[in-house]
């Protein structure tokens, strides 16, 4: 099981946590076309490599933080490599 | 605006022998050996049509493009074997009991296919049309389960919701007692559901193709796809005109690319300048020892997560929803094999002595709406049939039979309009959202 | 008559008694310390659901939150009553009803500061015994070792699936933890720890396993 | 009788006999003997049938991945049977035989071999397609697996988590080794065995051998290293994520254990490899290690006449221990350049050898020496991708990885003094990664012991490497024999396939069904990558190998789900109402009543007197702080700045989509001071959508949320009397209508429970009070109501009277009568969207949802013949005459109060006036007519009742 370097409580089991996906801004409720506010909803980078996503842990801390991972390795970037993330490469 | 362009059919080099009992023992008593299912031939660097992906998807849209339309100088391209995705990686369940109208009668048609496909194609597919029946343990499920059976009715589709006694006569491993978890309330019986061998479709299909003279290239890596005109860096994205592929066995020069891939069809699009909303999860399955035949329809669990058959040696193949968060690598995991072993324990008390043989995953592109897009994108000559989510392989020959259409006639059958890209910008979902989280 | 809804700190001696969420409970009466009954046994499990539980948030801007002096993970001891930094600027406050409450008047509320009486809302166990650690292994993935959770140590974690919050409080140098839930699950908890106490053979507090 | 007299590394017990039945005949063996070993002592040859030729199979490597010795034992399908020990009175039968294992009748299919090929299925029985069916079930009949009972009983499974720092798997001399180094080092670490005792292939090797493993072993045992035996690492995930599966619990069946190990060190051994010739799968064709165990674990002889071909020194060792034991051996030396053609004789037994000089030797055991397969799997679980050794003659780890680290034979050969140190090498290196992951650990932890000083570097790998002693390349002979023994797989059928196409080793292996088998390759694999690249024209190397999936061994379903935790909720009241006949339903996690025997009884009661109800699952988030107002705002469609306090609103949430969330009141109770409910099912979804805005977009905003829903009782007393009633219990609110009047909020102290707090809705449409009481007291109050409303005609009333009385009104229900599109202008409270506000959730969306004319809507109904006719849940609506689907009834009900069945349903815009007539199709196929009604609400539509 993916282990998340959760900022609170340090590192914790995926399981313990809800992902969110996909960190993306909020456009201007008031300003944005139907073209913008949809993408917002819908359109995903979906990139192979880093991407920019949002946990939230449910079963620690209560907290929603945003984490930088490689979507092809699973390690995690940001903040500073997670502990049991050192064996992954030699 | 569309661009003339001149299609022509290759010309047929060979007819291959047919599949029958009475070659099987003539060629037997022979000693003679059967040839090549498909040929192994040198990349040409030009075609009319590139399919991107070996898969059912793609092999299908090819076949069908050779079979219905004529278009037969089209190269299929597979950067692994062919049917080494999703194709080879799915439970191999069929159905056509969906939610929506469009979303019946699509799968239908898929079904349809499925049912003549061993002639078609001179293949046994092995699809056992053994029934699937989807369980319900509350009273929301049983009433979607009465929706699903009440719009598959009205579209012809064979659907009823039955009770626990008829479930019971059905699957006698399943537990009807008044479960204190999760009571069985009842059931959506689906009796032209059920499994076929599915890397034996994607044979069949790329056998059959090859027949018309459709060429399929394993090991062929699609790295960038020319694109001139767009509004996006280096010309591509709408607005713009494909023109060719770059693979890594050289480039290619083709005005018509379709994006048949599972699990990378955003790195694809993305080659085009094409924005998908698709999040790519992994998608896991598992199968057992054989042990003798006790299960014979498809058993399915929305609530639980689960869905099951046992195939005719004997294994339960069973797997689950996506898995919690987006990624790449498809090693599985623990936590499928746990929970998913439990839920089926929950079903069947009596499988505890089975044992999990091998368990696996593959990669799955999840859309807001759990429906495909496909067809045209605003890059001309780039066409997507992607986003299937869990539920590609059953969709694959009536997909690969609409793209075709597409490609050939330059117009969007009606039976795909309903899944088109531009269905998010306009906020026209369609309604298996909320339905199809595990809609197997 | 339009105020907050609970008389925080008011007197409630008068009420019938507190009913504990789990019906095969052993020590239910309001008010009840932390402390289980001694039992010769080597591992017990006791409900404690009846400790007066009181939630502080505080942000760090505030007094309180200074005042509080437990940060996030661990718990000390003050007059008898457990301060757990349970969460980022949140604290719960347990034990006796009279110094639980004592202990919250003494705070300085001004600023942002939210003081709720959970007493109700929780259910609250207490297992201990050497092996207690080995009971928690069966239904809790996180490291009971001495040095990750040491006593004093408060973590939130999922245990036989309920979301848990779970004080290393040891008594007299055994091992001993307090773990609280969501009073809904308190009977379906309790029945969970005392199934995975059975191997180490023995019942509820302490008893032989019935 | 083969039992030879003792030996002196024997493992059974001869001081202790064991009776067993083999398909029904009694047989007898020693404690400590595996069933396979008995039933060789006891002379049995044949103990399966190949699955599809149905050809005598004997014990080929007796060991657990034994293709030919899977067995019945009871209700256990498909056990080991060189791995099971034998067990009093334990009924053992053969699997799959029809209708015995001597005359299978399906064996038939030998002779057609010629014609069955690999993947012959796809090339027939395609027409007539009705026959189809009948095939299928003709082939099912080879299914080769044992059977299940269904009544098995569900025994008892357990799991446990733990957090070693060093995960040993494989308790061989390796394993021992790299065990005992972690350990000198103050780590803890797990040794975990597959087979029963630690030592491994040293326990059917010579004296000193078994010296070491005893020493070895001993070590372990007083370096306190925790040692689990019949016990399989079956897995490495994620992050080292390790599963071991224990099979010796005392209590449990079986136990699996989650180890997060900080490292993980593979030492499970080498498989000896089959050798591919014809006949190689006639009973008494072993290999060496097969032979070892039985004559030096097991005091069994398994033949009397052997042939020895080796091509190593564990082929010599085999051929010296069979002579000791009394067998006339003839040694056939590969690296002499002597090799086998063909195993001559029978179909129950091996009568000779013919050699590749042509000579013919009799005899009635062959055994094989011609390498090792190195089971990487727990290797390429972590990433690796081994690489294939030509001088070896076998495939080695290529990827180092960090907290995977591997030893013996998987990471070369050597003696044993250099393989052990090469171990305990392994071990220190693992100690000390493991020392610095935990480092790292504690310093990321809050609640974990502080650390001193910096982290530790990262300890490199400085492992001399082992040497890898050449090895014959030895996968086929000149013949074609069986490469895959579970799957019936010949190298015949294989180089046919290639030649098909099916030329890569997946295609391949999914076309013949190769290592797809119970063994799962660890026999087979490489036999089938040589035959492949042999078929090709290629190296081994160049076709590569096919990747080994988890699990390393099969694992039971009861191992893996045997333990399911599934949490319920019950509220306080839960008690009474089991001790009062409820029927229970469930609602997510919650058990609630359904009803008490009468839901139409508990409606007209309502409805004439005073009902209660137990409504705890109802959610509720108590909200503090300045800035709760704005909170609201924010995730309401309506406005929220103005609520007075003692007041309580109803609102709708949305998602950013637009699509409706959850919806329910919000109470003032207080300056800063909220109370919000929420579905029960939407209340952890609410509360962490709160927290969202609250985290991310908006952090200024001064807000605390604290979920209270099982903190409070929550009880309906709804009904005409319900206010008479409510003034016995609460006489220090003042009810007066005037005073507390419809959507208001009071504390109070109700039956002498304080802190309570009701407020005046009406979900029954009925006058009610909703009462929230501490939930310590909820029970009491309860009673309390029950006994002071005893003479108003009190009664209970269950989930089905509700949803039956709030149909009557016509109020809607998030996720039954809207769905996964349904947006807020949709259920008619189109007034409730209040787009002026700066901005709240889905407010783009809301606003183009107000424009739209093209989405369904909710609109009441009812059928306008059939007053007595109740459409399902879930009827379709249908444009008249035509299949076309226009809408569907989404509640129904036969109402009580009217006596008529009434509805609500969401039907396109253009049918949803009221007065419109509707087809609607019932389940029957019947189609009825019904009529779309002017309000929701059937009954009371101007709400006189609930704010009487």
């Amino acid at each position: 099981m993916l282990i998340v370097p959760c900022p609170n409580c340090g590192p914790r089991n995926a399981a313990d946590l809800r992902y969110v996906g996909e960190s993306r801004p909020r456009p201007d409720p008031n300003s944005a076309s139907a073209k913008e506010w949809r993408a917002y909803l819908y359109e995903r980078a979906n990139p192979a490599g880093l991407l920019r996503e949002t946990w939230y842990c449910r079963s620690g801390c209560r907290r929603y933080f945003t984490l930088e991972r490689d979507t092809v390795t699973n390690e995690f970037t940001n903040p500073p490599t997670p502990v049991a993330k050192l064996g992954k490469r030699p | 605006m569309v661009r003339e362009h001149r299609y022509h059919a290759r010309p047929m080099k060979r007819r291959p022998p047919r599949y029958s009992a009475a070659r099987l023992v003539s060629r037997g008593a022979r000693k003679r050996a059967w040839p090549r299912a498909w040929r192994e031939v040198p990349l040409q660097d030009s075609y009319d049509v590139v399919v991107i992906g070996g898969g059912v998807h793609g092999l299908a849209t090819a076949y069908y493009l050779a079979a219905n339309h004529g278009m037969t100088n089209v190269a299929v391209l597979e950067k692994s074997y062919l049917g080494s995705g999703g194709s080879g990686r799915n439970t191999a369940i069929l159905r056509s009991n969906y939610l929506t109208p469009e979303g019946v009668v699509f799968y239908d048609r898929s079904l349809e296919l499925y049912r003549t496909m061993a002639i078609d194609l001179n293949m046994n597919v092995m699809f056992s049309r053994r029934g699937h029946i989807t369980l319900a343990h509350s009273d929301a499920s049983l009433r979607t389960m009465h929706w699903r059976a009440e719009v598959n009715k009205l579209q012809g589709v064979d659907s009823s919701v039955i009770g626990p006694a008829e479930i019971k006569k059905l699957v006698p491993a399943l537990d009807t007692s008044s479960h204190p978890r999760y009571p069985i309330l009842g059931a959506l019986y689906h009796p032209p559901g059920g499994i076929i061998r599915h890397d034996a479709v994607v044979w069949g299909y790329a056998r059959g193709a090859d027949a018309l003279g459709v060429e399929m290239h394993q090991k062929t890596e699609v790295l960038d796809i020319m694109v001139t005109g767009g509004d996006g860096p280096g010309g591509k994205g709408p607005g713009g005109r494909v023109t060719g592929v770059r693979t890594n066995r050289g480039d290619v020069s083709v005005p018509v690319v379709v994006n048949c891939t599972a699990g990378w069809a955003t790195l694809i699009s993305d080659m085009a300048g094409v924005g998908l909303p698709i999040s790519t999860r992994p998608l896991q399955a598992a199968v057992t020892e054989p042990v003798k035949v006790f299960l014979p329809v498809v058993v399915v669990s929305g609530t639980l997560h689960v869905y099951v058959s046992q195939t005719a040696r004997g294994e339960l193949v069973f797997g689950a929803s996506v898995d919690p968060y987006n990624t790449y690598d498809i090693r599985g995991s623990l936590d499928f094999a746990e929970g998913t072993a439990g839920h089926l324990l929950e079903l069947m008390p009596g499988i505890s002595r089975m044992r999990l043989l091998r368990q696996w995953a593959g990669l799955c592109d999840m859309t807001p709406d759990y429906s495909p897009v496909m067809g045209f994108t605003p890059v001309e000559g780039f066409l997507c049939d992607v986003g299937w989510g869990t539920y590609g392989f059953k969709a694959g020959p009536v997909s690969g039979e609409q793209m075709a259409e597409a490609i050939a006639t330059q117009r969007t059958p009606e039976l795909i309009a309903p899944f088109s890209l531009s269905r998010f910008e306009r906020d026209a979902l369609v309604g298996e959202k909320g339905a199809a989280a595990v809609g197997h | 008559m339009l105020t907050s809804t609970r008389t925080e700190c008011g007197s409630v001696a008068e009420l019938p008694a507190f009913e504990s969420p789990v019906s095969r409970s052993f020590v239910s009466s309001e008010g009840a310390s932390t402390e289980p009954r001694r039992s010769g046994a080597a591992l017990t499990l006791h409900d404690v659901s009846a400790t007066t539980k009181i939630i502080v948030r505080a942000g760090p801007e505030t007094a309180a939150h200074h005042q509080l002096h437990a940060s996030f993970g661990t718990s000390r001891t003050e007059e008898g009553v457990l301060v757990v930094g349970q969460r980022p600027d949140e604290w719960i406050i347990l034990g006796p009803a009279d110094p639980s409450r004592a202990l919250v008047d003494r705070l300085d509320r001004s600023g942002h500061v939210s003081v709720i009486d959970h007493t109700h809302s929780r259910a609250l166990f207490r297992l201990t015994g050497a092996e207690a650690a080995s009971v928690l292994e069966k239904l809790c993935s996180l490291d009971w070792n001495d040095h990750m959770t040491p006593d004093g140590a408060a973590v939130s974690a999922s245990v036989a699936k309920v979301t848990c919050d779970i004080v290393r409080d040891d008594l007299d140098g055994t091992r001993s933890y307090l773990i609280s839930c969501d009073r809904s699950y308190g009977q379906y908890l309790f029945d969970a720890i005392l199934d995975a106490r059975h191997e180490f053979g023995v019942g509820p507090a302490g008893g032989p396993v019935g | 009788m083969t039992r030879l007299p003792p030996q002196p590394g024997e493992v059974i017990d001869r001081s202790r006999p064991v009776d067993f039945t083999w398909n029904g005949r009694a047989m007898s063996g020693f404690a400590g003997d595996t069933i396979a070993s008995a039933l060789t002592a006891g002379g049995v040859r044949v103990v399966s049938r190949s699955m599809k030729y149905r050809r005598p199979r004997g014990y080929m490597s007796n060991d657990y991945w034994d293709p030919n010795g899977l067995v019945q034992v009871g209700d256990d399908p498909n056990v080991r049977s060189a791995h099971r020990l034998i067990e009093p009175d334990m009924a053992v039968e053969a699997q799959n035989v029809w209708p015995s294992l001597e005359h299978d009748l399906r064996a038939v299919t030998g002779l057609a071999s010629r014609f069955l090929t690999a993947g012959f299925y796809y090339k027939t029985f395609m027409r007539p397609m009705w026959l189809w069916p009948t095939y299928e079930k003709v082939l099912s009949t080879f299914s080769p697996g044992g059977r299940i009972d269904l009544d098995t009983p569900h025994r008892y499974h357990d799991k446990r988590y733990t957090h070693p720092d060093v995960v040993v798997a494989g308790g061989g001399p390796a394993g021992m080794a790299a065990a005992l180094a972690v350990a000198e080092t103050g780590a803890m670490v797990l040794l975990v065995e597959h087979g029963h005792r630690l030592g491994g292939h040293l326990l059917w090797g010579d004296d000193h051998d078994r010296t070491l493993a005893a020493e070895l072993a001993a070590a372990v045992e007083a370096a306190g290293v925790e040692v689990l035996v019949d016990s399989t690492v079956t897995g490495r995930y994620e992050d080292n994520w390790t599963a071991i599966v224990q099979r010796n619990h005392p209590v449990a069946v079986e136990r699996l254990i989650k180890a997060r190990a900080k490292v993980l060190i593979a030492a499970p051994g080498l498989i000896e490899r089959p050798y591919v010739f014809d006949g190689n799968d006639k009973p008494g064709v072993m290999l060496s290690g097969a032979v070892r165990r039985f004559v030096n674990m097991h005091a069994v002889r398994p033949g009397s006449t052997a042939v020895v071909f080796t091509a190593n020194s564990d082929g010599d060792a085999a051929a010296a221990d069979l002579e000791r034991a009394g067998v006339e051996v003839t040694v056939v030396d590969a690296r002499r350049g002597e090799g086998i053609v063909r195993a001559l004789g029978g179909s129950t037994s091996v009568k000779g050898v013919e050699l590749a000089d042509g000579r013919m030797l009799d005899c009635d055991l062959l055994v094989t020496a011609a390498g090792w397969t190195a089971p990487t799997s727990l290797l390429n679980m972590s990433g690796d991708r081994p690489v294939y050794d030509d001088a070896a003659a076998r495939f080695f780890p290529s990827v180092p990885i960090g907290n995977v680290l591997a030893t013996g034979g998987l990471a070369g050969d050597g003696n044993p003094d250099e393989l052990i140190e090469h171990a305990r090498a392994t071990g220190r290196l693992a100690a000390a990664r493991a020392r610095a992951v935990s480092h790292r650990l504690q310093a990321a932890t809050a609640r974990a012991q502080p650390v001193e000083g910096e982290a530790p570097g990262w300890p490199p790998d400085i492992r001399p490497a082992l040497p890898r002693d050449p090895h014959p390349a030895l996968f086929r002979s000149t013949t074609h024999g069986v490469v895959d023994f579970s799957e019936d797989v010949s190298s015949k059928d294989m180089v046919g396939a290639a030649a098909e196409g099916y030329d890569s080793v997946e295609l391949l292996k999914r076309y013949t069904t190769a290592t797809m088998g119970p063994s799962q390759g660890k026999l087979e694999t490489v036999n089938t990558v040589a035959v492949l690249a042999e078929a090709r024209g290629q190296t081994i190397a160049e076709v590569g190998t096919t990747v080994w999936r988890p699990p390393y061994a099969p694992v039971t379903m009861g191992a893996l789900g045997g333990r399911l935790f599934e949490p319920v909720r019950v509220s306080s009241v839960h008690p009474w109402h089991e001790a009062n006949g409820a029927t229970f339903m469930l609602a997510g996690q919650w058990i609630r009543p359904d009803h008490y025997g009468d839901p139409a009884g508990e409606v007209r009661n309502t409805r004439q007197n005073v009902g209660i109800m137990d409504v705890t699952p109802l959610g509720k988030l108590d909200l503090r702080g300045p800035d709760v107002p704005k909170l609201l705002s924010h995730l309401y469609t309506n406005k929220w700045m103005k609520l007075a306090v003692g007041s309580v609103r109803y609102g709708i949430m949305c998602a950013e989509d637009g699509v409706i969330l959850d919806d329910g009141v919000t109470g003032r109770l207080g300056e800063q001071h909220y109370m919000m409910t929420t579905t029960s099912s939407g209340a952890a979804t609410v509360w962490e959508w709160a927290e969202n805005w609250l985290q991310t977009e908006h952090p200024d905003w001064r807000v605390h949320v604290t979920p209270v829903t099982s903190g409070y009782t929550s009880i309906n007393v709804a009904g005409p009397k319900s206010r008479s009633l409510m003034r016995r219990l609460a006489g220090d609110v003042d009810l007066d209508p005037d005073a507390f009047r419809y959507m208001q909020v009071r504390t109070a102290t109700v039956a002498g429970i304080p802190d309570c707090f009701m407020w005046r809705i009406g979900f029954t449409g009925e006058l009610s009070f909703e009462l929230h009481v501490p939930a310590g007291h909820g029970l009491a109050v309860w009673e309390g109501l029950l006994e002071a409303g005893e003479d108003l005609g009190i009664r209970p009333f269950g989930v089905e009277a509700q949803r039956i009385m709030r149909l009557e009104k016509g109020h809607f229900i998030v996720g039954q009568d809207t769905d996964g599109l349904t947006k807020a202008p949709a259920v008619g409270l189109r007034h409730l969207i209040k787009l002026d506000k700066d901005d709240f959730a889905g407010k783009p969306e809301l606003a183009w949802a107000l424009e739209d004319t093209s989405a369904p809507v909710l609109v009441a109904i009812q059928p306008t013949h059939h007053g007595r006719v109740v459409p399902d849940e879930a009827a379709q609506i249908v444009r008249p005459g035509t299949d076309e689907i226009i809408g569907r009834i989404t509640s129904s009900r036969m109402s009580p109060s009217l006596h008529r069945s009434v509805c609500l349903g969401q039907v396109l815009p253009e049918v949803s006036d009221p007065g419109t007539e509707l087809t609607v199709v019932m389940l029957d196929g019947r189609r009825i007519t019904a009529r779309v009604m002017e309000h929701h609400a059937h009954f009371d539509p101007d709400g006189m009742r609930v704010r009487g």
